[in-house]
């Protein structure tokens, strides 16, 4: 487990709409290939092609309501977290989707406010202590409900299976 | 104050004496559901963990669904990777091309009231038709369990859907879950329980139960359940499965917090569809007749059973299917397959010109039945989104056996009740 | 001088007396089939070389989905929908969706007597009803669709006299992989294998359309039988007409083959050189066992197969996959309670296609993967991983395998 | 070949005997949009090297039965496609070799050659002349010519053309 706990997350901001489902971030065409490091290469093949050519590390995704939802692929999470996305902001997750990214370290912040007023390539920053967010150039501040512990102990754990390895590791 | 079916379920297997909305529980899990899509994930993310020994290989079970048979080379390596651990691990459990996980759970017995079943497909919501805690989750999440008998869970906050009186001839199950769904959207529910009562659910059966547990999940909720009555032990008995480990929780108390209710005349309903790119976009199929389809599907763990394909054959006797139509039925089951043999229903839809496949997720998992450019399905499936099965210019409507089998007979989307014998 | 009855076929065709092996003839042939493995560049072919303009007999000109049932991506189903379209535009007839092309055509076309061209290997299959079957390309296609003819060497023939009989287990399954087996796979290379004998006279007409369907694996055009009265009753009604070969006919070689006694035999990887008896490969263990395809997924295939089955139970982690050959056998083995048996015993029953056999689509094999098939072909990576193995045998042979896990001589010592 | 029939130099790719049509293309790929995209997977199971090796020009020298299998004309195509200038072997499947004269790839039957070219040789062909010069062994081999016919198509590019030419 890092020692070290995550406090910021920056970067910047990638725009989706509502309701991106799990076969938009991961097409079921490419769940047998045999690493999620395989299958990045088509994550939102349906709606960018070669998007994983076109973000940079650190890059958060901003989308409406509902995303993640449909099937309980956890692939749609760990693709992302390959892909190094640093957060995923939406009005609302689907709750299967939720449960998969912070099982694979990944943050997702609820902020119904904030996903309207940003657009493509703005830069923010998560301040995850004091649950607030500010974009680049507004003065505006925008607030989301903190992070439950179980969620922020995931996320600094760098997900389940650090979690579980210190679990059964033999010096415990 | 009481508490709803979800809280008691919950409590029970967190030890408690009561749980509230809202607060987070470590659970013990009474049995859990691999398909062979995710199996090798799991088992990957197991030995990650650092685990040696699954914690009851008896709970385990290992369903061969998504990827059968096979159409790609590298589905054979999932199903002997699962073969590999589910014989190291000493679990027996493994169903081969059997049929749809949600089907086969119930049918040898894995599913009883009061159960936790935590499954690797969202769909696994299905099971609270039978009065079970059950719901999705992914695969690494399921190495643990594998590793620990728990899960935590965030105690969901319930919606309740009365319903109440004796759906019209031509409506049934799928069409109240789409109404549902229209009503509340796609994330309606989001992380709640969805809690069906009332003297209409009453008078369900448990296939048309399940048909609506199982699209809990496309208003986003955790779960759906339906209390247990004696429709729910009936069918134990026709399945011929012990009753030992029946547990009955008591039913909904009355003066159980919910986050709100929702009253449907079951008796005022008409047929749903549900239109293209997402769930939530429904109509009563009157609004969208005439729309020319070039597809039909019939099966998935929604409404591939065996009263589905009655209710299709029915309506299709006799008759033939649109000769610019393909009209694909998959029965849920290899049990549902041969019944459906015996009762005659496979010669009639045959001879009506459907091609009738092996049981298993089939289309829906897109294995079989792609759709191109520019065209139009009907299908009886819980799932509309782009590309889900055919290519990105597509269009799918989602509708109720009988609405899929009238589509298929006319060419077009159609409202079924005028084909009613 | 004599002729064979190819030379005859091919005369009657192109209207020309005393044809023989060697010439190089233009005719138009009776029927032309196209499947959807290669329709899709053929009408592009046709459409960018002639547009909307009309095919000459779009009455006698056959397209069939069959390879990919149910279309399998969107790029099947973009194929599969230009045929759709092509042939409603041109008044062609389709079938779709109803089963494995060649058991279609002899369903429904093929008669004794006439010429029958497809884009597909297994043409060949029709010398079983009298008729001459040949494959072709999409290029063909597109020149016969255009012009109405297609141009052909009249090929010699290979005189296979057939002594004797087998008898069940042994089927004609084992037979034509005998005959393939001790001829090799390129005795007959552009030449035509004509069956003759007691042997074949006294086989059935879906015995003979499994011995000529796999002339082409012994690198025949064709296959051919002399028709008899069983080809009238097996085709009740359909108009037919008798060639026969003359008695001084030439034959570019001759063969007699007894099967008196014959073994169950099996193709072993990965070509038709390595034909043995089962026995000797006994005990391989299997992932997977087929059963279907235009060579072995008829009624009598399904019956024999059922038999085998009724009241056993395939192997655990063993997929046997059944795929009858057209949607009328499928009804047919439903009727009979096969289709019952086959999912009792564990089964995968698939809607008619050429799945497992031709490899594109469903019913695949993976890495390592060890399969045993009624199909016709056990080229390296034909079902699927170039890291597979395939062993062709009999259906009999097939369903014993199927429910011992491992590769089973149906006939013990 | 190219119109004006001048002779080109390419390197040869042995193959063996009873090189099937699925070795050539393997089924999976035949339903795809273009022959171009098919082309990246030929020879793809049983000669990884060819693709990122093969040059236009080239050519293939199989064994007996070259071609044997489906009818899949997509075979030749790709091979076309890809640039082989010609195969060369002991013998010809029969549907392949209609398909190729009919696409205009001419394949060539002569077995003595088959048995003297190396893999790599760097090999000429004459088609008028109907001789093969193998430049890096110093030798040359003859082949007949074509049937008056099957030249007719060769030489005007294939069936197509060759149905043009004669409307």
């Amino acid at each position: 487990m890092p020692s070290k706990r995550i406090i910021n997350i920056s970067g910047r901001i990638w725009k989706f709409g509502d309701n991106i489902d799990t076969d938009i971030i991961m097409p079921v065409k490419y769940l047998s290939l045999s690493s999620i490091g395989e299958m990045s290469q088509y994550a939102f093949e349906p709606l960018i092609p070669d998007f994983h050519t076109k973000i940079q590390p650190g890059d958060i995704l901003v989308g409406g309501e509902n995303w993640g939802c449909g099937s309980s692929r956890e692939q749609a999470a760990a693709v992302l977290k390959i892909l190094q996305i640093g957060a995923v902001i939406a009005k609302s997750f689907a709750r299967i989707f939720y449960r998969n990214a912070f099982t694979n370290g990944l943050c997702l912040i609820g902020q119904p406010g904030l996903v309207d007023s940003v657009k493509d390539g703005d830069k923010i920053c998560i301040d995850l202590i004091n649950s607030t967010i500010q974009i680049d150039n507004q003065s505006t501040t925008y607030n989301f409900s903190p992070l439950s512990s179980m969620m922020y102990d995931l996320l600094n754990a760098g997900g389940l299976i650090p979690y579980m390895q210190k679990v059964n590791s033999p010096n415990r | 104050m009481g508490n709803t079916i979800t809280e008691k379920i919950i409590a029970l297997k967190s030890e408690q004496k009561k749980v509230n909305p809202g607060e987070f529980h470590q659970i013990k899990v009474d049995r859990v559901m691999i398909h062979d899509l995710f199996g090798p994930f799991v088992i990957q993310q197991f030995r990650k963990m650092g685990f040696k020994k699954v914690w009851d290989p008896t709970r385990v079970v290992f369903i061969f669904d998504h990827l059968v048979p096979a159409n790609t080379i590298e589905a054979a390596r999932h199903f002997q990777e699962i073969f590999n651990f589910a014989d190291k691990m000493n679990i027996s459990n493994v169903f081969e091309a059997e049929g749809i996980c949600h089907q086969i759970m119930p049918e040898k017995g894995f599913v009883y009231p009061g159960d936790v079943i935590m499954g690797t497909d969202s769909h696994t919501c299905t099971y609270g038709a039978f009065g079970s805690f059950s719901t999705g989750i992914g695969y690494t999440e399921m190495a643990a369990i594998l590793g620990t008998g728990e899960i935590w869970v965030k105690v969901p906050e319930t919606i309740l859907f009365k319903l109440s009186g004796k759906l019209p001839s031509g409506v049934d199950a799928k069409d109240i879950i789409l109404k549902i769904i229209g009503d509340i959207g796609t994330d309606g529910a989001t992380y709640k329980t969805m809690e069906f009562c009332g003297d209409g659910i009453a008078g369900l059966t448990m296939s048309e139960r399940m048909t609506i547990c199982n699209m809990a999940v496309e208003a986003g909720a955790k779960n759906g359940i339906i209390p247990v009555d004696k429709t729910t032990s009936s069918y134990y008995y026709q399945y011929s499965l012990s009753t030992d480990k029946y547990l009955t929780i008591s039913s909904d108390d009355d003066d159980a917090v919910c986050h709100s209710t929702y009253e449907y005349d079951l008796s005022k309903l008409e047929p749903m569809v549900s239109c293209p790119h997402t769930v939530g976009n429904v109509k009563p199929v009157s609004k969208v007749s005439g729309y020319k389809i070039h597809q039909a599907f019939l099966g998935s763990c929604t409404n591939g059973r065996l009263e589905d394909l009655r209710i299709a054959a029915s309506i299709i006797r006799g008759r033939r299917i649109n000769p610019q139509v393909r009209f694909i039925v998959t029965p849920a089951s290899r049990k549902i397959y041969r019944e459906a043999i015996r009762e005659g229903l496979v010669q009639i839809l045959i001879d009506s010109g459907a091609i009738v496949t092996h049981p298993g997720c089939g289309l829906c998992a897109g294995n079989g039945g792609i759709i191109g450019d520019g065209e139009r399905m009907i299908s009886s499936n819980n799932r509309n989104y782009i590309g889900r099965m055919g290519s990105k210019d597509s269009e799918v409507f989602l509708g109720s056996p009988a609405t899929v089998a009238a589509s298929a007979l006319t060419g077009y989307i159609v409202d079924p009740r005028e084909f009613i014998r | 001088m004599g002729y064979t009855i190819t030379e005859k076929l091919f005369s009657r065709v192109s209207g020309r007396p005393n044809v023989i092996s060697g010439d190089i003839i233009t005719f138009t042939p009776d029927w032309s089939m196209a499947n959807d493995a290669t329709a899709h560049i053929s009408i592009d072919l046709y459409r960018s070389e002639y547009g909307k303009e009309c095919v000459k007999l779009p009455e006698r000109s056959v397209l069939i989905i069959d390879h990919n049932v149910p279309a399998d991506s969107p790029s099947t189903a973009w194929v599969h929908k230009k045929m759709r379209n092509f042939a409603i535009e041109q008044g062609m007839l389709l079938y779709d969706a109803k089963g494995i092309c060649h058991q279609i055509m002899i369903e429904n076309h093929v008669a004794a007597g006439q010429i029958i061209v497809g884009c597909d290997s297994h043409s060949c299959t029709y010398g079983a009803i009298g008729a001459f079957g040949g494959g072709i390309g999409c290029t063909d296609i597109v020149y016969l669709w255009k012009t109405g003819e297609l141009w052909w060497y009249v090929p010699e023939s290979i005189c296979i006299e057939l002594i004797g009989g087998v008898k069940e287990p042994v089927t004609a399954r084992d037979v034509i992989l005998a005959i393939i087996g001790q001829l090799g796979p390129d005795a007959a290379i552009g030449r035509v294998m004509e069956f003759t004998g007691v042997g074949v006279h006294n086989m059935s007409i879906p015995e003979r359309i499994v011995l000529c369907n796999m002339a082409v694996e012994g690198g025949a055009v064709c296959g051919i039988v002399e028709p008899d009265e069983k080809v009238i009753s097996f085709l009740p009604g359909r108009p037919h007409q008798f060639f026969k070969s003359d008695a001084d006919a030439r034959y570019y070689s001759s063969y007699s083959i007894n099967l008196n006694g014959l073994d169950p035999m099996i193709a072993c990887p990965h070509s038709m050189e390595n034909i043995v008896p089962v026995s000797r490969v006994e005990g391989l263990s299997i992932n997977q066992a087929f059963i279907g395809s235009c060579n072995n997924g008829r009624i009598e295939d399904l019956r024999a197969a059922a038999k085998v089955l009724k009241g056993n139970k395939v192997k655990k982690a063993v997929r046997l996959v059944i795929s009858p050959a057209s949607i009328n056998i499928y009804r047919q083995a439903l009727q009979e309670g096969l289709i019952d048996i086959f999912l009792e015993a564990g089964a995968q029953v698939l809607n008619p296609s050429c799945s497992t056999c031709w490899g594109g689509c469903t019913g695949l094999v993976g890495d390592g993967e060890r399969l045993i098939s009624t199909g016709t072909r056990n080229f390296k990576g034909r079902s699927g991983s170039h890291k597979s193995e395939i062993y062709l045998a009999s259906a009999i042979t097939t369903a014993v395998s199927a429910i011992e896990g491992v590769i089973t001589c149906p006939v013990k010592e | 070949m190219d119109k004006n029939n001048k002779a080109h130099t390419g390197k040869a790719w042995k193959v063996g005997r009873h090189f099937d049509t699925d070795q050539i293309l393997p089924s999976q790929y035949m339903l795809f949009p273009t022959i171009e995209e098919m082309a990246k997977h030929a020879l793809e199971g049983i000669r990884p090297d060819f693709i990122p090796n093969v040059r236009r020009g080239d050519l293939l020298v199989g064994d007996e039965n070259f071609g044997c299998g489906s009818s899949r004309e997509q075979a030749p195509r790709v091979l076309k496609y890809i640039g082989i200038e010609t195969v060369i072997a002991k013998s010809f499947a029969s549907i392949f070799f209609r398909n190729a004269i009919n696409i205009g790839l001419p394949v060539i039957v002569l077995p003595d050659a088959v048995d003297r070219i190396r893999e790599g040789d760097r090999i000429e062909i004459s088609f008028e002349k109907g001789v093969i010069t193998n430049k890096t062994q110093g030798e040359t081999y003859t082949f007949p010519p074509f049937p008056e016919f099957l030249m007719g198509i060769i030489k005007v590019g294939g069936l197509l053309q060759y149905a043009k030419s004669r409307s």
